[in-house]
């Protein structure tokens, strides 16, 4: 029943904020979430005591074609959770003081992505899996075409269809296992205990990837991702780039590699070699972006290409090492973009090269961008050394000379970050009567929070390890 | 009277008052020769023992949706030939895939074996009780929805048929 | 009557005749341009199925085929009651019952 | 069993050591505003309790002892646990000493350096992080905990190279000094990655325990070795990634004093010397650490004659000194290079800091075309400068003396082509560095009449400093006296038991007996004579300044060989081409050109289509009628 409170909270917060209107609608928002934060934390409590048995939840909703509402937890699916129910109380905040029309269907639409996400993450039946997949679309495709930048229309279709192509293959292949079972039945635990035949994997394999790789999304599958981040508005790009992109990734360990191991074992090279060629490639092209949006866009593409390296790299380490890196980037992504947001609402500028200076005025906001960047470039004791230190070491596992290639990021990875932070913090200002107050509270409040969490998990990384480990282990024993 | 007799001169009728039906230049007379084709159809009703339907099939057809269609005629005042021809091209394709589709259809039914339906022994199932006894057990539901379609056609007519106000 | 049935015609016989007439309606519609006959042709080809229908349900012995007669009775005069106001309603706007001239929805 | 007591005492204050910055660092950075110029004095407190801490262990470990304690499991998961914790043993007590000790000196010289600057808290902030992660670094008991302090370095040096920030070409500096660490942190870290794979495990033991199961020269060790060196290049600027540190002099003097002189570009160093016995069992890679060394020696020192910014000089002499330390651990002679790690952080910090007064006194001109004459108006300075100058010169008395006696020694039992270029290099060093010292204080003034009524000393924050430096810059020589002076040799003695393991693996060379011994210091002390004179002639009897423009191979020199020019032109345009390259040309066309291709398709197909919807009632009737037809006749047929 605990499972199905999690997803009532935010649902019914979403209904529930459909009636609020003005201010009163983001407070409400903020304590809604809240809420769901205090629940998530008592799960938390209860799963480190009793396991994932308060979390079962079976029941059958269709005897044919069968069908279960079945919702679990484990480490992993709790971790998300976590992730999700902690970051959206920092977007509702980060959008405080920001000018936002109809503000009681954007939250509303943000809540209901919450649900949606939650759902995702403990769904154990493949069926519900992918309804709260395709529901998660449905929120942001709202809030970046209603409350989005130019060329919303066209952006935020192509991104719309491009995941929903990839969608369709998942689609086909469930509906194959569906039939494959002896049971037929797409209940996670069924599908991992009746693999299909190794024959067959080969393209449930290729179905499954390619619907996660848009996601994710892995170079070449990309495309859709810098236009969207840069058009979304902010927290928009925050829920899809903190959250919703870790659907992908987290799909990755939980429906591709128990569910066609063999697949995944077949076609592990070219699923790797994508991901660290997308790893350097992005790095690269981020150097010289002078949007400030789209580099950041274009350094998440690098970062995730490490983490879907590191799950493919099929070992523990790896495995491990995406969690940790999945959680860290959740948060590491969210305030990047948060700050970028708070450089362009103030000087209205998108541009690297027009930028600088703002050291001089606001020294608490470069502080605090400063931090976050440590975490972003992996700095040990913050939480992005932890993640990365592992999917390296996992990828050297798989080969030594791709580890190298992947370790570039980290030198990419201080260039392309330093350089936008000296264009666009340090130096004189360029803009002429740039008026740039230092940080309201609301934004201390996030960034402040944003900081602490990215030296928590660099120093006590252990408290995901110890969450996720014992699920990781079925998978790769 | 043998039943082929009647039959024949039954199929002949149809056929002969359908093919009026689409030849007629007028549609006056094109109506009146549907009429006389239900006719006939109903004498197909009657020699296959299925009298309750013959009786509703004249009711129907001939009673109401022909007089419908009659009153149309004469209302939008289409008694005069004033429909254009079409090119005899068009007129001949259309002829030609007719015809093509009757051989598919009677290749079709050729190809299928009909053993079991040959001159049955007796025939009680046109019999009003008969009829209505699936109608008002079986098919009790569906009847009764019959209705709401019919009120809805009617509405629907209604509207469609209504003088707009401009 | 019965006699007449004991003699029996053989089945095929009405499933020829109903092809015929359907296929005549269907000539029909092909033909036409007027709105009227296209939609007489349409009631002919449903009353070629009733044939084949009432002769499969007497043949069979079986009741259901005249139900479902009946239903479609009920089908074509609801569908005529609408096709020809529909059709007035083209006639007042447009002074005519000719289809072609229903080309405005196009591409 | 006292010692086991004893030891587990120790515990707690070790742990504190790094503690006190870290306390330093959070209360300058957070109420910088509140304590004002306190916040200097409160910094150096800290760095003082450090070091305190420091000297409590030196004098209370046991000899032959070390403390090994973890404090928590930092990142375990499967069979690995990385746990955070420390390792105290000769080699890092002396790392500490010299770290909390120099470090100290310099925070309260930075109070009277500093004092004027907007951003004084921030400074003693960034200078206690510094101290924070270089602890970390020497304290720490796996490679982890080292890599850790050792990126954390490279992150208070950008901060503090960038300390202007409002100049951008300071800011390019200083983010180049961190991409460049970047570029030898990589390899550090595959080296960390071969040893968790081969080796079971990132601490120094478990390391050093399973490595001895290997022949020496087996390839794991070698890669392993060349890996962990790839770090050390970057981090002490070795060649090829040596390009940083002469840049990073756009940081205040202290820093360039405290970071890029005495402590954090002698992370390698020490990181060699902790890991001496894989080193000692990969020969191949001992030789690319002495060759690496000795090019590094004898090239920075040549650019270093040529130039004319009085910090330019320092720093291309450290660099060359650092390649001189890499040439004594190549050699395997470990404590030598320690040795001259801890006379040089004296020596090079007193004459960054020296050189710093004189900037002060000049009002921050750098350039030692405009100076001259300055021994008359600031005494202290020239005085200190002086010892300095002499004891980087290997004059006897004075520390650089034993030090470099002691590699050149050992250099000529192993090789004598090396030892030929190191003596070469220290040539050019002690020429240098006299033509610094000449162009700086002797003569007459060559600056502008406000520069000349500015001079003034320093206040004594800055010169005492000076004086502390100065007195270890002539006495810690006396650590490591050759065996010709005296029977024992205290440094070599205290740090044995580091080098226990490595020291049966490395071919002992003969050892030179006492009469080649002071042939040697002959040759070396005649030979630093000569540059002194030579540096005379040239820059005092002759009077000659450096020309604003010179010609021919000066140029080259004077423009280090165009290095930089290289680098740009081979690795930093070439990337940024590609970058707008593959944004463009791939990104935006070839890729995304794919999926706009198919989104085109279906559209194109659709436009297409739906010309079929003519609008023709009938044509559509034909059409439904023939495509009925047609599927009936395929289910016939089939």
């Amino acid at each position: 029943m605990l499972s199905l409170t999690l997803l009532f909270i935010p649902l019914a917060a979403s209904l529930l904020l459909l009636f609020s209107r003005g201010g009163l609608s983001r407070n409400l928002a903020l304590v809604l979430t809240l809420v769901q934060l205090g629940f998530t934390a008592y799960a938390y409590t209860v799963f480190n005591a009793e396991g994932a048995v308060p979390f079962d939840f079976l029941r059958n909703w269709s005897a044919k074609p069968f069908i279960n509402v079945h919702f679990s937890m484990d480490g992993m699916s709790l971790l998300m959770v976590i992730l999700t129910n902690l970051l959206l109380p920092l977007i509702v905040l980060s959008g405080y003081n920001r000018e936002i029309e109809r503000p009681h269907i954007f939250y509303s639409l943000m809540l209901f992505m919450q649900f949606a996400l939650n759902g995702v993450f403990i769904a154990f039946d493949g069926f519900i899996y992918y309804i709260f997949w395709e529901l998660a679309l449905i929120p942001i495709y709202f809030i970046s075409f209603n409350w989005g930048g130019q060329n919303r229309t066209q952006v935020t279709l192509k991104f719309f269809i491009y995941t929903l192509a990839g969608s369709l293959l998942m689609l086909f292949a469930f509906l194959f296992l569906y039939n494959g079972t002896p049971t037929h039945s797409l209940d996670w635990a069924v599908l991992i205990s009746n693999k299909a035949c190794a024959c067959n994997q080969t393209w449930l394999f290729w179905l499954f990837f390619i619907a996660f790789a848009i996601k994710i999304p892995i170079v070449p599958f990309h495309t859709w991702q810098p236009d969207t981040y840069k058009t979304a508005p902010t927290q928009g790009t925050m829920l899809l780039s903190g959250i919703m992109l870790k659907m992908g990734t987290y799909s990755l360990i939980r429906w591709l590699i128990p569910v066609v191991p063999e697949g995944v074992k077949e076609w592990q090279y070219i699923a790797i070699g994508l991901s660290v060629a997308g790893i350097v490639y992005a790095s690269i092209i981020a150097i010289m972006q002078s949007d400030l949006k789209r580099l950041l866009a274009y350094s998440s593409i690098a970062h995730v290409g490490l983490i879907s390296a590191g799950i493919f790299a099929m070992n523990l380490t790896g495995m491990q090492g995406s969690l940790i890196q999945m959680f860290a980037h959740g948060i590491n992504v969210v305030g990047l973009f948060f700050c970028a947001d708070i450089i362009f609402n103030r000087t209205q500028n998108p541009n690297v090269e027009g930028l600088g200076g703002i050291r001089l005025v606001a020294p608490k906001f470069a502080t605090w961008f400063m931090v976050i960047i440590l975490g972003s470039v992996a700095l040990p004791l913050t939480n992005g050394f932890v993640g990365e230190f592992m999917l390296l070491f996992g990828v050297y596992e798989y080969n030594t000379w791709l580890s190298v290639f992947a370790g570039l990021t980290i030198i990419l990875g201080a260039v392309y970050m330093l350089r936008m932070y000296q264009k666009v913090v340090l130096g004189e200002p360029i803009m002429e009567n740039m008026v740039f107050p230092d940080l309201y509270w609301n934004e201390k409040v996030v960034l402040i929070s944003i900081g602490i969490l990215i030296f928590f998990f660099g120093i006590f990384p252990n408290t995901i390890i110890e969450l996720t480990e014992p699920f990781l282990k079925t998978i790769t024993k | 009277m043998s039943s082929q007799l009647i039959f024949f001169m039954l199929a002949a009728l149809s056929i002969i008052s359908a093919l009026f039906v689409v030849f007629s230049r007028s549609p006056i007379y094109s109506v009146l020769w549907l009429i006389v084709c239900f006719f006939s159809i109903a004498g197909h009703y009657v020699v296959l023992n299925a009298q309750f339907l013959a009786i509703v099939h004249i009711i129907v057809y001939a009673g109401a949706i022909m007089v419908l269609m009659l009153f149309t005629v004469m209302l939008l005042n289409l008694n005069k030939e004033t429909e254009p021809h079409k090119t005899n091209l068009i007129k001949f394709a259309a002829i030609i895939t007719g015809g093509m589709l009757m051989l598919v259809l009677l290749a079709a039914m050729r190809s299928t074996e009909l053993t079991t339906y040959v001159a049955p022994e007796r025939m009680e199932t046109g019999f009003v009780q008969n009829v209505g006894m699936k109608l008002f057990t079986d098919f009790m539901l569906p009847f009764e929805m019959t209705s709401v379609l019919f009120i809805a056609a009617m509405i629907g007519a209604v509207v469609l048929a209504k003088k707009e106000k401009h | 009557m019965n006699e007449l049935v004991e003699h029996g015609n053989p089945q095929n016989w009405y499933l020829v005749l109903s092809t015929i007439l359907f296929s005549i309606g269907v000539m029909g519609v092909l033909f036409r341009r007027n709105g009227l006959i296209i939609l007489m042709c349409v009631e002919l080809m449903l009353n070629s199925v009733n044939l084949l229908l009432v002769s499969f349900s007497a043949y069979s012995g079986n009741t259901e085929g005249q139900v479902f007669v009946f239903f479609i009775m009920v089908v074509a005069a609801a569908e005529v009651a609408v096709g020809l106001a529909l059709l007035v309603s083209i006639y007042r706007n447009l002074a005519s019952t000719d289809i072609n001239i229903l080309s405005k929805l196009k591409w | 069993m006292d010692n086991f007591i004893n030891l587990t005492q120790l515990i707690t204050p070790a742990s504190l050591i790094p503690l006190f910055p870290l306390l330093g660092f959070f209360i300058t950075a957070l109420f910088g505003k509140q304590l004002k110029h306190f916040s200097g004095w409160f910094a150096s407190a800290m760095i003082l309790l450090s070091f305190g801490l420091a000297l409590h262990l030196f004098l209370n470990l046991p000899a032959n002892q070390s403390l090994n304690f973890n404090l928590f499991n930092w990142i375990k998961w499967g069979n690995i646990n990385l746990a955070f914790g420390f390792l105290i043993d000769p080699l890092s007590l002396v790392m500490l000493l010299v770290v909390t000790g120099i470090g100290f000196l310099i925070h309260l010289y930075s109070i009277g350096y500093m004092h004027h600057d907007e951003g004084f808290s921030r400074f003693f902030s960034y200078l206690n992080l510094f101290i924070f992660f270089m602890l970390l670094l020497v304290m720490g008991n796996s490679y982890l905990i080292m890599f850790i302090g050792w990126e954390g370095v490279g992150l208070c040096s950008y901060l503090l190279i960038g300390f202007w920030f409002k100049n951008d070409s300071y800011n390019d500096a200083a983010k180049k000094a961190f991409i460049m660490n970047r570029v030898g942190d990589l390899g550090f870290l595959i080296g960390m990655f071969f040893m968790l794979f081969y080796l079971g495990g990132l601490d120094f033991e478990t390391v050093n325990a399973n490595a001895i199961n290997y022949p020496a020269g087996s390839s794991l060790l070698v890669a392993i070795t060349l890996l962990l060196f790839v770090g050390a290049m970057g981090k002490s600027a070795q060649i090829p990634l040596y390009t940083w540190l002469p840049d990073a002099m756009a940081g205040p003097t202290p820093v360039s004093a405290l970071i890029h002189a005495a402590t954090m570009v002698t992370a390698g160093i020490y990181m060699i010397a902790r890991s001496n016995l894989i080193f000692a069992l990969a020969p191949f890679t001992m030789e690319v650490v002495m060759w690496v060394g000795v090019i590094t020696s004898i090239f920075a020192a040549i650019i270093g004659i040529k130039q004319t910014d009085i910090k330019k000089v320092l720093a291309y002499s450290t660099v060359s000194q650092l390649g001189l330390m890499f040439a004594a651990l190549g050699i395997g002679a470990f404590e030598s290079g320690m040795f001259h790690v801890v006379t040089h952080a004296f020596f090079k910090a007193l004459l960054f800091l020296g050189a710093g007064s004189v900037i002060h006194a000049m009002g921050g001109e750098q350039d030692m075309r405009y100076m001259g004459g300055l021994g008359k108006y600031i005494r202290i300075t020239w005085l200190t400068f002086l010892i300095g100058t002499l004891a980087i010169s290997g004059i006897f008395p004075f520390a650089g003396f034993f030090s470099k006696d002691e590699i050149l020694a050992a250099s000529f039992g192993a090789n004598k082509t090396v030892w030929i270029l190191l003596s070469i290099s220290s040539m050019m060093t002690v020429f240098y560095m006299f033509r610094l010292f000449f162009l700086t204080f002797s003569k007459s003034f060559r600056g502008t009449e406000e520069q000349k009524h500015h001079l003034h000393e320093s206040p004594w924050t800055m010169t005492l400093p000076l004086i502390v430096l100065a007195i270890f810059s002539v006495g810690a020589g006396f650590l490591g006296m050759p065996a010709v002076m005296s029977s024992t040799h205290y440094f070599s003695q205290y740090l044995a038991p580091v080098f226990e393991g490595s020291k049966s693996l490395i071919t002992e060379h003969h050892h030179a007996d006492h009469g080649t011994e002071l042939m040697l210091i002959g040759i070396a002390l005649s030979a630093a004579a000569i540059s002194i004179g030579l540096a005379w002639s040239f820059y005092v009897s002759k009077n000659q300044i450096p020309e604003d423009e010179p010609q021919g191979l000066s140029k080259w020199v004077a423009n280090k060989f165009y290095i930089d020019e290289l680098y740009n032109t081979i690795i930093v345009k070439p990337i940024m081409v590609i970058s707008d390259i593959l944004f463009v040309l791939v990104d935006k066309l070839v890729v995304d050109l794919i999926v706009m291709a198919a989104a085109w398709i279906v559209g194109f197909t659709g436009r297409t289509l739906r010309l079929v919807q003519t609008g023709n009632t009938g044509f559509y009737i034909f059409a439904m009628v023939i495509g009925m037809m047609v599927l009936m006749f395929i289910q016939l047929v089939y």
